[in-house]
């Protein structure tokens, strides 16, 4: 496997703006820096998009290259995967994450499987939009967070961007990348702003967790939404006196052990927090592999937080009672530091 | 191996309109059009959680399509409004409930937004979130029927933007070749969210596509209530008789956004002041005295306001709900 | 969660017969018994299935109730899913599990979701059976083990069956069950025989792991095809003086983490082997749980065994070495016990 | 929104035959036949890893087809012998090497049974182990050729099991709608495994659903691989000037068995000793001089059968490979 090393070289300038935007702008500047690059999936173009991620790109970039589909989830996948394997670069959004589930055997049949059947003859560059997670409301079938598929399945790189610099750097990378990627943006964070590099050479890349929080009393590794809502927590504890580290790993497939294991190695302890279903997570298998690795030297054992065993209920305010919240995760940081 | 010849045609040539049938309608489009205009108005005025997408001005399909059923035919319904379901003989108190997750919702309180509303002695058995599920769902439950030996009819409404999907086309021809009792119901009001209808499909008509699976494809105009209602019942009637299902298509107009709050920045068509063109109301006060109407209109405005009232003070759910119902 | 607690109850009569017979009598048994249980897929009917599963079956309950279907496999699933929510039993045949992925919205949105999103109103008593693993030679679209996706959606049962006699006495279970329950039949093992009572009463209950072995070194957790290699490997190392306990868990969602925990509280040692990917497979979750539960009993930690990191290629002799052997298999108990 | 009429016919009326397309027809079914009878024999006699299924008797259909096309044009085969790959001009030795996974295959050695050829050189893009892939996959292509300023065509070939998929409506109305320059060739060989398309459709002909997308549909005599030919050509022009897809249907039968060894107990039209009704070679003799067409067969016989003796002694991968290719 092949990764993209570049480093992360904020340029002069860098811009307050929202994740949404800087995603936007990932698209936008690819899109010009390539002119195979191309953009498929509903209402993005007129519209620029249900969340408004893909505003002005129609405009900028025109109808072949800012596709509007019709409600059509297998094809755009489909489509995007043939087009990859034929020299162009697709960008399909899908309009929540849950229709991976439409599009599966395209995402997972034949996009994290085409290269390696046809011997390395075919590669297929493309990129898979989902906007993951709660947003409020939607209920069970508009609210799931999949990302553990992608790690099942050989094949597909996985990307969870928590920040918009993040969320431009590592689209950019994404879509540089040879191999096919899911890129799960959270619709909770579109309209969160940070701040975030101009230059278009800014890539985040692959595999490189970033570490958000120092500490030594425990190990957090959290993804997604989860971020923030874990960095609330560690504040909490340490104004108990507990210094949390918390590991946002950013991207799943690759995923950089590395960093996760030299943490737990030092604190002796971890948690992983996710917003997908506890059971079967992406919580499971980074557990296991810290189990695995490290298990003599754990002071305790590694305990995951994620959604509860249920489908997502459709109103907004039971919506968040399944998934993790800042006082739960404190108490569990204070439950594993006690063990 | 089709039984009949696929053929096409406008909406039924109208002899005599039954008054009672008439009024009937008028007294569900009314009711209706006042649960979507309290409900407009809550939202803009106080906000909403989750989504709400309204089925203003597509009243006349819903209520003609549903009388044309009977209370245990069974019935999917698309995301547009509450129409189907209040037409299908719920309680507005359940609909209501679910909109606002409470518990007289018929979901219990899990609702919340457009919800699945559900009722399975009345035949609703819910919505896809995905957009399309109905197609297969409904498939299905015309088995059922079948299996168990009922004469149940499933009527299976979707959007002209839900029939791109795959589904359909599955379900279509394993539907037609089975004589499966089903009649689809196509509301074309022209949008998918932001997508012309026009821009989608290749052909001009939705119902141009039945010819490709052996059905009838019958186009109606879906503000005429009594005319959706003479092309369901002639469906049905077909679908009953173990001819199989037929694909309707009525064509409407979306009066408002896609979702309430949508600004709909994409579209040149705009209304003025959400003037409804051929409102279905207008249409049906051709067969029901005057007074009889704007008595059915206050009537139905007191209740829609009454219900809110009341919805908005009944209990929200315990917490604990979030667990509840998982497995049977 | 109410589970089937009924005991295994052989009759008086025993036949010798392979688990595809075994699963076409389970099929037959329920069907006579009750009038609402019914078929559909692809080849079902006038063939008797790709696998010879459901042969006579047409002749003995006729077209309404043993309905070949066309190839829309999402039309299999979703019909399943309307009829089961409208008072029928449908036992829908997709040809491989890795068509689970063209009806994922169907099984993972509609019949794991259905319920719970109606508050109870409906019920989906749906089996979806899905012939699971390596055939030889069918290659990386119609060769894989997807079972762990039943674990990270909470609303469906997931089985796998590892003897003729489980996959005869789960499958009635499974008709039984009011919940949808995945059932996957492992393609190399259809042509296996085994003692199966006769007795139309006879269930095999969810949620009750079958201890196949005793042992006190080490406990081995193993599903479908592994257990009998799990077994082979346990022979092997019993001959070099290592008594390996092997439990096979029949069903995964219910897992019977009781039967688990107590085992590996006695010997202090375990192991999954899977034949899916590693990754994220079921071997994570159950060796998350068994960490989590049993950290400070455990004398090493728990390792797991799966198939590589890889699509599984075409051929019939490489496709082999992508999943765990008997030597393997042998050699991790040594190095586990060793540890 | 459809730029020409839909329209259905029968085959072109012939006027004159191109003597040279004519024996370089005869050359590519006589040298398909040859490898098909050569792989039959070996897997009677010595069994074989994995699945085979025969395209016996369907070569008219994938030798007029490929024809039509440039080198440069994209294709998707579909699962039914390996005529379409070596039309296309794959060699003998890389499709028998992946058929027996050796590494001269041209998937260097992962193959075994019905594989998944590939040749991107030559625009063989493979064929998806999940029937009916190939019609995403190939509007995909479709848009590349489009977007990088190439004027290339994808041929998409699939069966009439593969006509009942979702994936056909999705990728039919949009490619429509896009005008993507697409030819959609199905294989009607009145089989998907053991169910006859007669009772799967509800339409006569594949060919006439065409209407419901707008775009052609054409209907061809598959054992007369001119005829395929003509119509595949037309059908490549109008795709090549921009003027959208069309849908051909080649009527043809599956002589043997769905996959090679399949017993076939639910057919009733099975063949004597394979006997192959209006053989393509057949119908192609009547335009190539006799001894011309009996060296061609001579040639391919013996082609075939030394190649597969090479292939047989060729190396096989290491088991590395299975490692190999995961990622870019
Ligand atoms: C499979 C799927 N894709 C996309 C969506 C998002 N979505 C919800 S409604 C809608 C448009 C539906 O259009 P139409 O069927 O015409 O119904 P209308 O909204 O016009 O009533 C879309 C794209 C969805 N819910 N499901
Ligand atoms: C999605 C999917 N469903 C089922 C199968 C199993 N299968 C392989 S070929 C086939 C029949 C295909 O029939 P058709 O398309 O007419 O092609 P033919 O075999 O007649 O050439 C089936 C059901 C598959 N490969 N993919
Ligand atoms: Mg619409
Ligand atoms: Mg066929």
């Amino acid at each position: 496997m092949t990764e993209q090393r570049t480093q992360e070289s904020p340029g002069d300038g860098v811009s307050t703006i929202n994740y949404a935007l800087a995603i936007n702008h990932a698209m936008a500047e690819e899109m010009r820096r390539d002119s195979r690059v191309w953009i498929l999936g509903q209402d993005v173009g007129r519209m620029g998009g249900v969340f408004g991620v893909t505003r002005g790109l129609l405009d900028e970039f025109g109808p072949l290259r800012v596709r509007d589909t019709a409600i059509n989830e297998t094809f755009i996948v489909g489509a995007a995967a043939g087009a990859a394997m034929t020299g162009t670069i697709p960008i399909a959004e899908l309009q929540f994450a849950d229709f991976m589930l439409i599009a599966g055997d395209e995402i997972f049949g034949k996009l994290a499987k085409w290269r390696y059947m046809h011997g390395g003859k075919l590669s297929l560059p493309a990129v898979v939009r989902v906007p993951t997670g709660l947003l409020g409301g939607v209920g069970a079938e508009h609210s799931q967070s999949l990302e553990v598929l992608g790690m099942h399945f050989p094949g597909v790189k996985v990307v969870l961007p928590s920040t918009p610099a993040d969320a431009k750097g590592l689209l950019k990378s994404a879509i540089r990348d040879p191999n096919p990627v899911l890129f799960f943006e959270h619709k909770g964070l579109y309209r969160v702003k940070g701040e975030v590099p101009d230059d278009p050479e800014f890539l985040v890349p692959f595999g490189v967790a970033a570490v958000r929080r120092r500490g030594d009393a425990l190990t957090v590794i959290a993804t997604g939404m989860m971020v923030d809502r874990t960095l609330a927590a560690a504040e909490v504890l340490a104004r108990e006196g507990h210094e949390v580290e918390v590991i946002d790993p950013r991207t799943l497939v690759p995923l950089d052990m590395d960093t996760i294991l030299e943490s737990v190695q030092r604190t002796g302890r971890a948690m992983i927090v996710h917003e997908a279903v506890r059971t079967a997570g992406a919580g499971a298998e980074i557990a296991s592999r810290i189990h695995e690795e490290l298990f003599f030297a754990l002071d305790a054992p590694v305990w995951r937080l994620g959604a509860s065993d249920t489908p997502i209920p459709q109103d907004p305010e039971l919506e968040q009672l399944c998934i993790p919240q800042v006082p739960g995760i404190a108490e569990a940081m204070r439950g594993l530091i006690a063990l | 191996m089709a039984s009949s010849a696929p053929r096409k045609r406008a909406a039924p040539v109208k002899t005599e309109v039954d008054a009672t049938r008439a009024t009937d309608l008028y007294r569900t489009v009314a009711r209706i059009r006042a649960a979507e205009l309290v409900l407009q108005r809550h939202i803009t005025e106080h906000g909403f959680g989750g989504f709400w997408h309204p089925g203003l001005g597509q009243e006349g399909v819903q209520a003609g399509a549903v009388a044309a059923l009977r209370t245990d035919d069974y019935m999917f319904i698309a995301h547009r409004g509450l129409g189907y379901a209040l037409a299908k003989g719920m309680s507005l108190e359940s609909l209501f409930g679910d909109l606002f997750a409470r518990t007289v919702g018929s979901t219990g309180g899990k609702g919340g937004g457009t919800v699945h509303f559900v009722d399975p002695e009345r035949g609703v058995l819910g919505q896809g979130g995905a957009i399309g599920s109905s197609f297969v769902l409904g498939a299905g439950a015309a088995i059922s029927g079948q299996m168990l030996g009922t004469d149940r009819v499933c009527a299976i409404f979707f959007g002209d933007g839900a029939s791109s999907r795959g589904t359909w086309h599955e379900s279509a021809l394993q539907a037609s070749v089975w004589k499966l009792p089903i009649v689809w119901i196509c509301e074309n009001n022209g949008w998918a969210v932001s997508a012309r209808i026009s821009e989608q499909s290749p052909t001009e008509n939705i119902a141009d596509r039945a010819s490709a699976y052996g059905v009838p494809g019958v186009i109606v105009d879906g503000q005429d209530a009594i005319a959706v209602f003479d092309a369901v019942t002639e469906a049905v009637d077909r679908a009953r008789a173990g001819h199989g299902p037929t694909l309707i298509e009525a064509k409407t107009m979306r009066i408002r956004g896609h979702y309430e709050g949508d600004r709909q920045k994409y579209r040149d068509d705009l209304l003025v002041g959400d003037e409804i063109p051929r409102d279905p109301l207008g249409i049906l006060r051709e067969h029901v005295p005057a007074s009889v109407a704007d008595q059915l209109d206050d009537d139905a405005r007191h209740e829609a306001e009454s219900v809110l009232a009341t919805v908005l003070e009944a209990p929200r759910a315990d917490p604990s709900i979030i667990y509840k119902d998982v497995w049977s």
